[in-house]
């Protein structure tokens, strides 16, 4: 037979009907179906036995409980960070910070993972061994010491309260410098207040027990204290309906969950308070019994009293002028506060996160001591100390002059940004180095650009942290720090907290890598460094450092198995006065033993118009009353407007950076369609100004500017621009980086005169239109 | 010519940048589910519904006269609705499991109803076609194949009646697919059983205006070739079917729109304003429904006007812009109305790759319809009418 | 050459069809599987007969249910080491291997699981055990009385181990042969076991 | 063989009168449900978050201004007319169904085909497509979830009320031979909430709190005047706050609309 044209099609198509009844076909559509279901380039996370452990955020104090998955061949990972429902204050819920906390810990753009060492010559970055970084920063630190500059080394932490920071106070005290900064916080301001007036600290607000509360510039349920023990707060008030009151001047998310919200000036929030006690001392609504203990308030031999000054100063017309609260809402909310029988008045940070006004803070303690809260269910309580140890004898802190000029102030506080400018104008001295340890102050602030300033000043800079931070990319050395999950350490009562409160992390799973516990860097530098420094911190480890710290808790496997310790009961009906005088102060004693001293020291000079106070009425100086912001007076023609800060959960806590997840829930008033931040302004003031919805600008002040596109909010006060915080970093890879731009980058800080820490909460600033991107 | 395969070039970029690096290479969005393809989809199958509507009238009708030219509408026919399922395979997310839609379907979804009966409709199209290609001169040589044709043509009417059947169907169905979606008080109409009035309606418009198509694409290809190709009282006949079928559908889509306007939207506390707002203004509606169906119908249903072939073809290019306008104000707008109150309105503009597919589609069409007239016996009145010449 | 009848060559023709119908028929039936599915190694071989033998509890003795309801699955070496000292305790190789390889550094063993649904299928031991009462054979076949471990073989395109799909390339049987959708839905159905999809997807 | 042991109906209560948009919900939900993310989230219309925690103000000029929060998962609407759920019935691909146990409207994304009928049908934007391949290899992976499969490009998504946690506490029930109970199963966004404002349990189910809550006079539903028949219920004392949950012609009163779309 042939095998032409013919017969070759007749085969070819006999061969095609073949293969298309053989299951060829379906079979492959079937698979390469499959094939669009099982990609592999989606991941299939390896499933195993589920365990769970407690632990606790140290940066949101959250007492959580950790998820973990083991698999049989890829071993045990963290799967989720949930809440732990036991723990007395945070009851299961959690913040955005501490249900993502694991992204921070897994992200290979976030974390540090190993020491780093900047090439002296190049600038470039070098992975080195723990080893020679260790020696590196303690050859430089010794060879200062050698040249007498101990004094000149910087060390800059976050959070006060912890076993790392104690460690930090012991190592610059036995190195020899006094320069040891933390985060300045409103925990300061308030524990000067109510040492001044009731000569106690660690003063707490019973926000639960309460049943008519009003809140005086403080972002209760945007960035006060635990953020989790706050929110179950406000859900006990609206389940037994109890009334709250937020004065602040911006619609913010805490003046919106409040049942009155009070729109004052900015700035003058201390001032209702006193317009309120004042309406409560003319209709005798008041604790009649501790005002007549009390010292100075009624009119006494040294000069009128506090009901003098509220009866004459702060009559309602007054404070109206003063605040642009309307008269008549501002005498409804005293009323319902003298009304109430535990009504309660809370101040605390402001919006921007800033330490508060000393004069403020005492005013809200002159109402609560008024209504007689003191020791009083839904009252001010004062805590029971937390059962901790010392980790060692009590060592002397060097005496050489600050660079904050902290010594000559009123009283003493330590001030990071005065620290800073201290240090950029090299007065009294050039800094030698900087040590920063777990925190990110070229982000956070206060006023990033003078950080930054201190930084390139310092001839090293050492940065102990979990990541690759803002700080850190800057530093010459880099310690890589275990985050909580993996490592020993603790936490501290947050602010405001009624009681005691006790965190304790562990590590949980060994994770790969060469970081250590931040206690651990400073114990490994400490033993490298010798001497002094080495027996000072004569530690194995984070775990015995805990182990000493916390031997009155009882079990240290079960607290750490726990993760916590919380007081038991608050302290109610437990108030003592333990002023000088052994009696509530309306009039400070303290204070004025103060003055006095300063008094002595200026001679005849006026030392008084330096702390903002009037000459003439130099009596106030020891009491309650408001004193207009020092920013406030700094508007000008130049920076016709007033900048504060838009705090929120979602874009970061503390000194942590946002993680992936917390960018994503951010909405498009915050950051807006290609990574634009978006502030607030009034649409009056936007008017007067020429701008429009989505206008792009920049926001300049002395310091600093930040690029941003505008957002009409009526909630935002006139003459104002608000800003989200938290954003615009340069650091931490693309999930995080050049996604809106940095507040602190803008700020102008201020020093509230008194009490000598620095203000930040507003900043005098110009708006100009700058191209913006659509805003969706 | 090469000016469409410049713009299938275009498409096969297009089309390669979805496919591999997925839909995120439209303008479309969790607002906008749907963009222009659906639009265009739905625009063509309503326009391809000559095909069947021509081959009921003509086969199942017995309106001898339009033998001379259904031929060309079920060309048109299978253009639509090829592109139409091409387009739609890369309008899915999953076009490598898009065969779950038949092997999984869910019987209440319209879309399946739509997925079940295009393909088999395009099944029945093609078979419709085969006698046109078998009647190429080369190949009816092919003894073999040559009797194919004959028999095919014999059975044809069944064809038709499967063909009418389903589009009668799927045609709804799409009218369908906007009308169930109650949660969309702009797209949500009641009706009668399981299927909304749009369900009616889409079947309306789609045999209105697909005669009208058909009709419109032969005079453009007449006046492209400057032959006369289907005798003037076909096209007038298939005019007067438009106009007569769109007549009905403008009082019952007026009736359809004074109910959802005036009964039902008050009745979920929506006013109608909120539904024309922003960049769809009420001239949508007057668009849609006063230049796109009143007065095509009126003008089909004159007789004059039929008569010119000049305003003919204008009634026709209208009545086949109302469809389409309907088609995208059902796609577009119901999904641009914001549903929840405190959501605001956002716009949607396709990307070039969008508009690289659609533009392919249409060249695909313009390509396949030269070669089949080129190559095919399309039009049998040519010889004919042409002998003058 | 020959001339041939027309009709002769017809059928000539026609039975070159035939043979191309046929050929390419078996090679679709024949080269399907050969292109689809690829061997994979078992790290060593394992009798699961000569281990029912030593168990006093049946295949619970190594795969039981979790407290908190989950299964336990291939157990791990740590399982394995609760009979197995340091030494081996048989003669053959495969159990050197595993002592000296394995037991030795608490290396996890890359078994090969024939049974492994896709990531997103949520299979549940601890209903079809607890309360459908089903025998581990009813999906698992005789795997348990098994001398040694079959041959392991997974779809290249689709990743499954074909014991899914079945080994018969026309996806015939039911389970234990086969362990897919369809199958376990039918079960469902036959018991009234209701059958929304997320009984059985994450 | 397993008879199917009682009926539910989960559904829950969000107080908006608590929520203050701190957004730990919605990132609990992420992190239990393997939500990705991509470097850039900023384009909203783009941005798979199942849990959306919307953000309102009552448009008053100052010093009258509001905002509130509305956090909108899925509502697993039942629909009306025997479970005729919005974006169950347009599926072609039948992946998606409403569980006749639970209630639950469940989204399977291997078989969804993604054509995005069912995103058009739900008028909550809670539906969400894959529109990019998320990048995950660069250690997001590793704290990913077992029990909830990551979706792949080009398939829809949305928020399943955490399904697999009614997985495991049924497991859990079945091997412990009990029921499961109120807090056996809870989603992670109400066991995430730090201000307790999302109640979530049986409707259906006297001793469950949702059952009493759904009930009281200012519980209602969003947009429920359209028929969905959703499964969430939201609180407010705030009149303002409620009409926006909702369309009402001017002069019409929400607490006094009949519902019924």
């Amino acid at each position: 037979m042939e095998w032409d044209r013919r017969t070759f099609v007749k085969f070819a198509v006999g061969a095609a009907l073949g293969l298309g009844a053989s299951p060829l076909a379906p079979k492959l559509t079937d698979d390469v179906a499959i094939w669009t279901q099982n990609w592999s380039w989606v991941p299939e996370p390896a499933d195993g036995e589920v365990a769970f452990a407690n632990s606790v955020n140290p940066a949101t104090g959250t007492g959580v409980k950790v998820r973990m998955v083991a698999n049989r061949t890829k071993g045990q990972r963290f799967i989720r960070v949930e809440g732990n429902p036991d723990h007395p204050l945070s009851r299961g819920g959690v913040t955005p910070a501490d249900a993502t906390a694991l992204q921070l810990h897994y992200s290979d753009a976030y974390r540090v993972r190993a020491p780093q060492w900047r090439e002296p010559a190049t600038g470039a970055p070098r992975r080195v061994s723990w080893d020679k970084a260790l020696n590196y920063v303690a050859g430089e630190l010794k060879k200062l010491k050698d040249q007498g500059k101990e004094h000149t080394v910087v060390m800059l932490g976050d959070d006060p309260k912890t076993a790392e920071s104690e460690l930090m106070m012991r190592f610059m005290a036995s190195y020899g410098s006094p320069n040891l900064a933390f985060t300045p916080s409103a925990a300061q301001t308030w524990d000067l207040a109510c040492v001044l007036m009731s000569g106690n600290y660690d003063i707490g607000f019973d926000l639960e027990g309460a049943e008519y509360v009003v809140s005086f510039g403080t972002p209760l349920f945007e960035g006060f204290g635990a953020p989790v023990a706050t929110r179950k707060a406000l859900s006990a008030w609206r389940d037994n309906d109890v009334k709250f009151v937020q004065v602040e001047p911006r619609a913010s998310v805490t003046a919106g969950r409040a049942n009155t919200w009070l729109a004052c000036k900015p700035g003058t929030e201390g001032a209702v308070a006193l317009g309120i006690a004042s309406a409560l001392v003319k209709e005798g609504a008041y604790d009649k019994d501790l005002a007549s203990q009390a010292l100075g308030f009624e009119d006494g031999g040294d000069g009128p009293g506090f009901k003098a000054l509220l009866l004459n100063d702060y009559t309602p017309e007054k404070v109206a002028a003063i605040t642009g609260v309307p008269k008549d809402k501002l005498l409804k909310v005293a009323k319902a506060f003298a009304k109430a029988p535990k009504a309660l008045a809370v101040c605390g940070p402001d919006n921007s996160g800033d330490p508060g006004r000393l004069y403020d803070f005492m005013a809200v303690l002159a109402l609560n001591m008024l209504k007689g809260n003191l020791g009083k269910e839904g009252g001010l309580l004062v805590r029971q100390p937390l059962p901790v140890n010392p980790l060692g004898e009590q060592l002397k802190v060097s005496a050489k002059p600050r660079l904050d000029g902290g010594h000559e102030k009123p009283l003493a506080v330590t001030n990071l940004a005065a620290l800073a400018e201290g240090a950029v104008k090299g007065d009294p001295y050039k800094p030698g180095a900087v040590i920063i340890v777990g925190s990110n102050p070229l982000f956070t602030g206060p006023q990033a650009n003078l950080i930054r300033e201190m930084l390139d000043k310092a001839p090293l800079v050492v940065a102990v942290t979990p990541f690759m931070d803002e700080t850190a990319q800057l530093a010459d050395v880099v310690l890589p720090a275990k985050t909580f999950l993996e490592s020993w350490g603790d936490s501290g009562t947050a602010y405001g907290s009624p009681v005691s409160a006790y965190g304790i992390h562990k590590p949980l799973i060994a994770e790969p890598g060469e970081a250590k516990a931040t206690g651990d860097c400073l114990l490994a530098l400490a033993k490298v460094m010798g001497g002094e420094v080495a027996k000072a911190l004569d530690f194995d480890n984070m775990e015995k450092v805990l182990k000493t710290k916390c031997a009155d808790m009882g079990d240290f496997r079960k607290l750490a198995e726990k993760g916590y310790w919380v007081q038991e009961k608050p302290l109610i009906g437990k108030f003592c006065f333990s002023t000088s005088s052994g009696r509530p102060e309306f009039k400070s004693s303290g204070l004025e033993i103060v003055l006095m001293r300063m008094a002595e020291k200026a001679g005849n000079k006026d030392f008084l118009a330096g702390l903002g106070i009037d000459p003439k009425k130099a009596d106030l100086a020891a009491m309650p009353h408001y004193q207009k912001p020092q920013a406030l007076a700094k508007v000008d023609k130049k920076y016709p407007l007033l900048m504060a800060g838009i705090p929120s959960l979602r874009t970061a806590q503390a000194s942590l950076p946002a993680s992936p997840y917390m960018m994503k829930v951010l909405s498009d008033e915050t950051l807006a369609y290609k990574n634009n931040l978006v502030v607030e302004i009034n649409p009056a003031t936007a008017a007067e100004l020429g701008l429009a919805e989505d206008d792009g600008i920049a926001i300049e002040s002395a310091s600093g500017e930040i690029k941003a596109i505008v957002h009409l909010f009526e909630g935002a006060a006139p003459g104002m621009v608000f800003v989200p915080m938290g954003l615009g970093h340069t650091a931490f890879g693309e999930y995080l980086k050049d996604k809106g731009d940095n507040f602190q980058k803008a700020v102008m800080v201020t020093t509230d005169a008194m009490s000598g820490l620095p203000q930040w909460g507003l900043s005098p600033v110009r708006v100009k239109k700058a191209k913006g991107a659509a805003h969706v | 010519m090469l000016f469409c395969f410049g713009l299938l070039a275009w498409a096969a970029v297009s089309a390669f940048l979805c496919l591999y690096k997925g839909l995120n290479q439209t303008n479309m969005n969790d607002y906008y589910a749907f963009g222009v393809w659906i639009v265009v989809d739905l625009a063509i199958i309503a326009l391809g519904a000559g095909a069947f509507f021509t081959g009921f009238l003509t086969y199942l009708l017995r309106k001898e006269e339009l033998k001379n030219i259904i031929n060309a509408a079920v060309i048109i026919g299978f253009i639509c609705y090829s592109g139409a399922i091409g387009m739609l395979g890369i309008d899915i997310g999953q076009p490598i499991r898009g065969w779950f839609g038949f092997w999984h379907a869910n019987v209440h979804s319209m879309l399946t109803e739509v997925m079940f009966c295009i393909t088999t409709y395009l099944i029945v199209l093609i078979i419709e076609f085969l006698p046109i290609i078998l009647e190429n001169r080369q190949i009816e040589k092919v003894p073999e194949l040559g009797g194919f044709a004959h028999h095919l043509h014999r059975i044809m009417i069944v064809f038709a009646a499967t063909g009418t059947f389903l589009s009668f169907f799927h045609q709804g169905s799409l009218g369908g697919m906007y009308g169930v979606l109650y949660g969309r008080p702009f797209a949500f109409r009641t009706g009668f059983a399981i299927w909304p009035w749009t369900f009616f309606l889409f079947i309306l418009s789609a045999i209105a205006c697909g005669p009208s198509f058909t009709t419109l694409i032969v005079m453009i290809t007449e006046k492209a070739t400057g032959k006369k190709l289907v005798s003037h009282d076909v096209k007038m006949l298939m005019g007067k079917i438009s106009g007569g079928l769109l007549a009905v559908y403008v009082v019952l889509k007026g009736a359809d729109t004074l109910y959802w306007a005036f009964v039902q939207t008050p009745g979920t506390g929506t006013q109608l304003s909120h539904f024309y707002q922003q960049s769809y203004g009420y001239w949508l509606l007057f668009a849609e429904l006063g230049l796109g169906a009143v007065i095509p119908a009126l003008m089909l249903l004159t007789p004059a006007v039929r008569k010119s072939y000049g305003l003919l073809a204008l009634a026709m290019a209208l009545n086949c812009f109302g469809a389409v306008m309907n088609r995208f104000v059902q796609t577009i707008q119901t999904l641009a109305i914001p549903v929840l109150p405190f959501e605001s309105f956002i716009t949607y503009m396709p990307t070039w790759q969008e508009w690289g597919i659609t533009a392919g589609v249409i060249a695909y069409g313009m390509v396949i319809f030269s070669l089949t007239y080129r190559y095919l016996p399309v039009f049998p009145q040519e010889r004919k009418l042409n002998q003058a010449q | 050459m020959q001339e041939k009848s027309k009709k002769e060559r017809s059928h000539a023709d026609w039975a070159m069809f035939a043979v191309g119908f046929f050929l390419f028929l078996g090679i679709g039936f024949w080269v399907t599987p050969k292109i689809l599915y690829a061997e994979k190694p078992q790290p060593f071989q394992f009798s699961h007969a000569l281990h029912m033998k030593q168990v006093a509890e049946g295949c619970n003795s190594c795969h039981w249910l979790r407290e908190d309801g989950s299964f336990s699955g291939i157990p791990g070496v740590d399982v394995c080491a609760e009979c197995h000292e340091g030494e081996p305790m048989g003669q053959t190789p495969e159990e050197k291997v595993f002592t000296t390889q394995y037991m030795a550094s608490f290396k996890p063993i890359p078994w090969q699981k024939y049974s492994k649904q896709p990531d997103c299928v949520f299979f549940s031991h601890a209903p079809h055990l607890k309360k459908g009462k089903l025998e581990c054979a009813k999906c698992h076949g005789a795997h348990g009385e098994s001398e040694e471990l079959r041959k392991y073989e997974y779809n290249r395109i689709s990743t499954y181990s074909r014991d899914i799909w079945g080994w018969s390339i026309l996806g015939l049987g039911s389970p234990p042969e086969r362990m897919k959708m369809d199958d376990c839905a039918a079960c469902h159905r036959e018991h009234g076991v209701r059958d929304a999809c997320f009984v059985c997807h994450k | 063989m397993s008879s199917s042991k009682g009926k539910h109906k989960y559904g829950m209560v969000i107080d908006l009168d608590k929520c203050t948009g701190c957004g730990a919900c919605s990132v609990a939900c992420m992190s239990e449900n393997n939500i990705g993310v991509l470097p850039d989230e900023t384009d909203k219309i783009r941005s798979i978050t199942w849990l959306r925690v919307y953000q309102i103000d009552n448009g008053k000029a100052y010093p009258e201004t509001e905002v509130a929060f509305i956090p909108r998962p899925c509502q697993h609407c039942e629909g009306s007319h025997g479970h005729h759920t919005p974006c169950v019935s347009v599926c072609p691909a039948t992946a998606t169904d409403y569980d006749e146990e639970t209630g639950i409207v469940s989204q399977v994304p291997t078989r969804c085909i993604g054509c995005r009928y069912c995103v058009a049908a739900c008028p909550y934007h809670a539906r969400y497509f894959n529109w990019y391949d998320v990048p995950w290899n660069n250690g997001l992976d590793k704290p990913l979830s077992p029990f909830v499969s990551p979706r792949m490009r080009g398939t829809v998504e949305k928020c399943t009320f955490c399904f697999h946690r009614y997985q495991q506490a049924k497991n859990k029930a079945i091997v412990e031979e009990t029921e499961i109970g109120e807090m056996d199963y809870q989603t992670a966004c109400t066991e995430a909430c730090p201000s307790g404002a999302i109640t979530f349990g049986d409707l259906l189910n006297p001793e469950h709190k949702v059952h009493e809550l759904a009930q009281e006079d200012n519980a209602f539903r969003l947009l429920e005047r359209l028929g969905t028949n959703p499964k969430v219920y939201y609180r407010t004392d705030r009149e303002w706050v409620r009409r926006q949950l909702d369309n009402y012609l001017p002069g019409e009163q929400p607490d006094r609309v009949k519902v019924g779309g």
